[in-house]
């Protein structure tokens, strides 16, 4: 419909500004528009209750808590300067300041990626973004975390890890240059994340009793809710990244919901294989390591390599999120590193992989706006392994320096006393009672 | 009068109250707890970590009665909560010095 | 606009790959790309946690689990293979396989029942009926089945006996072309699920402590959340049968809503007057029975008429789900029958009674897209009959023969020591805390 | 787009039928249906979760039943009569009976307010609110309301305050001909629910324990659902309320979502300097008081102004809900009055201090839709007032009159042994294992 | 010593507990529990089946007193527990050994 | 045979239950339940009312033992239980008549 407006404005000698008012496509605007509010439920509730379900009961409000807070901080910082870091031309490192405070984001701007709906519609869908990432990383720090601290680190490295990477990968920055392609966040969202998460156990240390005590989820109930509003909300966050509704939003959300089945198969039948029993969480886990792993590839994509991606999503996943982390040692408690970073890394790959002109389409060029492997083109693999390697030394660099910064400066965790009373009553004065 | 105490597994229950109703028992005080003895120590995997569960489900019921009732009572549930694996619990019996109904104000084995 | 944009397409002499293209209406795909994810947000949570709540502590999780399963099962054997029996010309009594694997569904394909969007999303939003479909009917096995004959069950019913009953009626086979009407999914969703339902509550037998003990449901805040989802899901699920935004989506959403909440006001006050208290699983079962009995009739009728239906709704679903079930002695735990399939054949035969063109409109050919008693058309009642009858039959004789086979290859139910501990543990090896 | 085809429309000398069929847009409808949903949504389960994760355990189910028992009432309340009285024109006082039943509501009927969407999507989008509105009163009733009271209370007031008040201010009633503006219901939906609930919180009388025993939340993970599902659904609400898919809608949404993270951050800080700890209890009402405030401002104002209208929700509601009411001595037990009432207040007169014609743009005349203090227009402050002033009196009147009625005749409160055992074995027969 | 337990209704708590304060008795602890005695067997129909709910919730309260203060401590648990109606509950009393204060390491009637 | 009752701080739990394993107790009950003593009495503010927060949770843990064993028992809950701070708890001991292992029917020191 949109060509036919086009093409038709062009056969009437439209005036500019006719042209310009028509390409907001009410129905792009209305699928943004649910985007966003369903990758905001990704994390209230999603995200909130997923991690709320599986840490112990003492601990519940204060997960909530991170997750609530974060979302809140972000949001602000998002307005004041991240969405003008991130998406603004400036260069090939960061963006610049014109949209500081959103100035000049008037009820008729457009922004390049985004040229039928409003930019306060994309403005907010890309916040959403921003949200969810670092509330994904809170998973490694669970049940230890001090929340001033917390806030801190959210804030930090939302603006010096978040916005730089979102611009070299999608605002016009040096990855996308290079050719890296990532649809709706596998290096930008969830590599990032991981890694993150990563560092954050690490330096944080271990949580009192692991290894020893039974810190096995106290209410997966509300982990199934809550990655049951991430699937969900998922649809938003692959199929709204097309920025419009249309048939690239289609194939996006069909492949997503093919890679988040698979997996959370895989997952389990490897659980029964290996353990004798399918457990909820790892059918949850599942779900949601083929979620994170599609995300990059979700708008190049044929069905038939969403079989294939949730396939491996699922069994690289269980691995790295038991046999490998209890190896290495570390207590990334909620697996974020395991799900998110592993997951990221196999889903950007496989973008290099399975990117076909057939979804992917050609670009404003007339060129194909992606082709990977099985378009002959298995140079692109390549080139996504250097998007990862240059974002996974960044992120986890400052990440590191962020955290360390902190620990000085007010503390990174909790008194041993408030971490065994639990952080709810500790850190917010409140039970479940 | 006797305080029997029982510690048993929660799906015992509804037999060990169906078994003291037959022999008369008229109250009962049940209490879910976690307990551990014999059977303890097992160890679980949870994403790759392991740990040990020490404490299981158990309920505890309580039963006062009469000097005269406290064998039969004892024997009563040892049946209906035995299922002879690893588990099955315990029972503690007390001296009881003085019960009371609320409501009555009746005294010792009228109360009970 | 759509029909201004083909006037003009006419008056232009568009090309014909204009014209293909123009088809396409961003609109109607963002409305049925949110239906999609509003019926998935039915099982998942939605679905879940009403049928979890319903259950005893010991089975919430096991019971979350069959839903989460459930979904990525059914979802893989769509897209192998499920979808092209349904929504393939083939025959009148099943598709062909020029879908399998999904090949064919390319960028520009579009599905005939849905010509102004992109066929991805066709088939997405059909999956998610597929499945909560099966889901629906687990509410029968509740606190009993086995997980692994589940899967086989759900696997097995869904390509032997959803799939062929929505190529009857929908998909272009011999029930549709009968006429029978079912806007969104009377016979093929609620009395497929209801009638299996009940065979599956007589083969596997009652719960152990059936009419002896205590077995309401433990924690109804939840059925309340699952319910509430399911409430608002449901206008996805019949709005977006309109498969447009359009009026008839919006008069679908308004006769559901009302019909929704007569229900659960009818059977709150039937409840009321029979045992001197409203409950609040009285009223959330209402709301549900008045959803599944409007469904077959909801693009069809005017809002006077959901109102009745409503009303019917809530006293039939009451009477059925307590006192012929005692009666009839069988244990459907949740009653999948005494809801979902006495509402739809309600449902289903007052589409015969209520349906008027002036809601359902002229089909392509220009006659009525429906009419039923109330426009004169009283022989509508009587096909209406004929598809009950056709898959009762059918469903009943399918359901039986899959799980008398599972039966004997699996076993259908757990041991009496694993129903006494309850499934969660026995057959996840997790608990709630 | 929009704009294109009425353009084309004129050029082409289409016929009226025509140009009339052109004016329902797709992706207008689509979003609006959404909204619809997303508004449903925060009464089911948004704000049933909110209240009951704030009541005491043994009063969860009666509040979830309070929420449902409304919705379902309303919607039928609103089919029959309400949406005629609040939404034809009528008279300054009143609507007509002309939609009475719905009547002439037919599929190619649309709304005044709402040029290009079917009208019974807009009919459905407004039922929404008249469910909110009153199901948010009854926050101030917790743990002591009868059932029976509560249904009649919920029908009197929707008929005799809400109808009413919604159709002075948006149905073409006297307040809006004054100018008066709200653009998504700081007046008709959070003042009057305020007011009505202080009303009710002194007619009631307080709890049993008031002011001496611990009346905490007993789960504020069902607080936090809850809550991010108002915040998510307030996105329909707000950006809703433009009725059509496009930039006011991007805006309403960014500055609503501006204001709800604003408020959150600051009675969060205001708790913590306080009280030296932040509550998650704090940083969900904070939100909520966000959201409310943003409301009648929300399709008018710039982003930065939405800061400053979070920052002053954040802090005055804080203040509100605990010294103040403290002060007062009255039990508004879940804070109606302190949170929706003052908020509403403060974002009634913040729409006429921010208001902008560059973001409210031009009426059908081609005046301004709005302007305030910020647009050389402070005289909007004023009609403002009046509008604020007027509501407060009439809803605290009718309020009060209704709730004397229904005490004479079926007594409000339940006893005291009912209040002590919890009103969901006492009313409902049920309870929360 | 003594030890008075006493299971009650739910609703009573706080009274009990007041009423104790006033005694001068410092110290209690209150476990949920369930209970049946004269008060059961109730038949409940859920969808249409009928049960029979044997178990009702109980508070079950524990308080150490020095011999002296039994008598008084039974007496206001009774007065302030009672409503009059079937399900008001028990009060058992027993003799207490020895009771240590875990901070202080005081013993006996020293400790409680 | 003695039993030994000790309410205790919940997060002492997994203290006192391996001292108790180093000197050889081989099994033991517990109870999530609330209290209040010394510890008791502090004002919370929510939303502007104030109250009384009374009872705080805690865990009371069951453990018979044969007389001989009684004292040590006693010793080392109250070792690894303490924190020093208010509200550490109590330590009750009682008689305990007759102990029965359920799934054998050992009896007394041998149950237990
Ligand atoms: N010494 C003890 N004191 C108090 N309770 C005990 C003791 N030993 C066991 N129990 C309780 O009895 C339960 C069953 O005991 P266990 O030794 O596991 O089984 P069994 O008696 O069949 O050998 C335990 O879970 C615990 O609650
Ligand atoms: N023999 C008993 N042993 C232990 N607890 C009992 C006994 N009899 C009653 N109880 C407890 O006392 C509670 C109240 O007893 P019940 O007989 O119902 O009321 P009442 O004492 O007023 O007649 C019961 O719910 C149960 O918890
Ligand atoms: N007289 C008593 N009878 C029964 N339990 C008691 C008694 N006094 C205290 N308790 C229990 O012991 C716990 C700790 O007692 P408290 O006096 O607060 O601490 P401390 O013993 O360190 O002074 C209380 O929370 C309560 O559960």
């Amino acid at each position: 419909m949109k060509i036919g407006l086009i093409v038709l404005g062009g056969m009437l000698a439209a005036t500019p500004a006719w042209a310009a008012e028509s390409k907001i496509s009410s129905g792009d605007t209305a699928w943004l528009l649910v985007s966003t509010a369903l990758v905001l439920m990704m994390t209230l509730p999603g995200l909130a209750l997923f991690y709320a379900g599986m840490v112990r009961k003492k601990n519940i409000l204060a997960t909530c808590a991170q997750s609530l807070a974060t979302t809140a901080l972000v949001s602000i910082l998002w307005v004041v300067v991240g969405y003008s870091l991130a998406f603004t031309a400036g260069g090939p490192w960061l963006g610049d300041f014109s949209r500081f405070m959103l100035k000049g984001l008037t009820m008729d701007a457009a922004h390049d990626l985004a040229k039928t709906v409003p930019e306060s519609v994309y403005m907010m869908f890309q916040m959403t973004f921003a949200i969810i990432t670092p509330a994904l990383i809170l998973g490694a720090a669970a049940d230890r975390i001090k929340f001033s601290a917390m806030l801190w680190f959210m804030g930090a490295w939302v603006l010096l890890v978040y916005c730089p990477v979102a611009h070299w990968v999608w605002g016009g920055g040096f990855l996308g240059d290079a050719g890296v392609l990532d649809f709706a966040g596998g290096i930008v969202v969830h590599i990032n994340a991981g890694v993150a998460a990563l560092v954050t156990a690490l330096i944080l240390g271990k949580r009192i009793g692991y290894g020893t005590e039974n810190l096995a989820p106290h209410n997966l109930t509300l982990g199934v809710v809550g990655v049951s509003l991430l699937w969900v909300g998922w649809f938003g966050f692959n199929a709204g990244s097309a920025v419009a509704a249309d048939a690239r939003a289609g194939m996006a959300m069909t492949v997503t919901h093919i890679a988040a089945a698979t997996a959370a198969l895989a997952w389990m039948a490897a659980e029964w294989f290996v353990n004798g029993k399918p457990s909820v969480l790892g059918i949850v886990s599942g779900a949601v390591a083929g979620l994170g792993t599609i995300t990059p590839a979700s708008g190049y994509i044929e069905p038939y390599a969403a079989i294939l991606i949730g396939l491996a999503a699922g069994l690289a996943c269980f691995w790295a999120s038991t046999a490998f982390k209890r190896r290495m040692g570390y207590d990334d408690s909620l697996d974020v590193f395991g799900v998110h970073g592993v997951g990221g890394t196999i889903g950007t790959l496989a973008a290099g992989v399975f990117a076909t002109v057939a979804v992917a389409g050609l670009n404003d060029k007339g060129q194909p706006a992606a082709s990977g492997w099985v378009d002959g083109n298995a140079a692109q693999i390549g080139i996504q392994a250097y998007g990862i390697v240059v974002v996974v030394i960044y992120c986890a660099i400052v990440t590191a320096v962020i955290l360390k910064a902190i620990d000085m400066l007010v503390g990174l965790r909790v008194s041993d006393e408030d971490e065994r009373q639990g952080l709810d009553i500790a850190l917010h004065g409140e039970t479940l009672q | 009068m006797k305080y029997v105490t029982a510690v048993i597994k929660p799906a015992r229950l509804d037999q060990v109250r169906e078994a003291l109703g037959q022999i008369g028992i008229q109250g009962m005080t049940a209490t879910e707890v976690k307990g551990y003895g014999r059977q303890k120590g097992h160890t679980e995997i949870y994403r790759g970590a392991e740990y040990v569960v020490s404490f299981l489900p158990k309920i505890k019921i309580e039963v006062a009665v009469p000097d005269a009732l406290a064998g039969r009572v004892v024997e009563t549930i040892q049946n209906a909560a035995r299922s002879g694996n690893i588990g099955d619990g315990k029972i503690f019996v007390y001296d009881l010095e003085k019960a009371v109904r609320i409501r009555t104000g009746e005294q010792d084995d009228d109360a009970i």
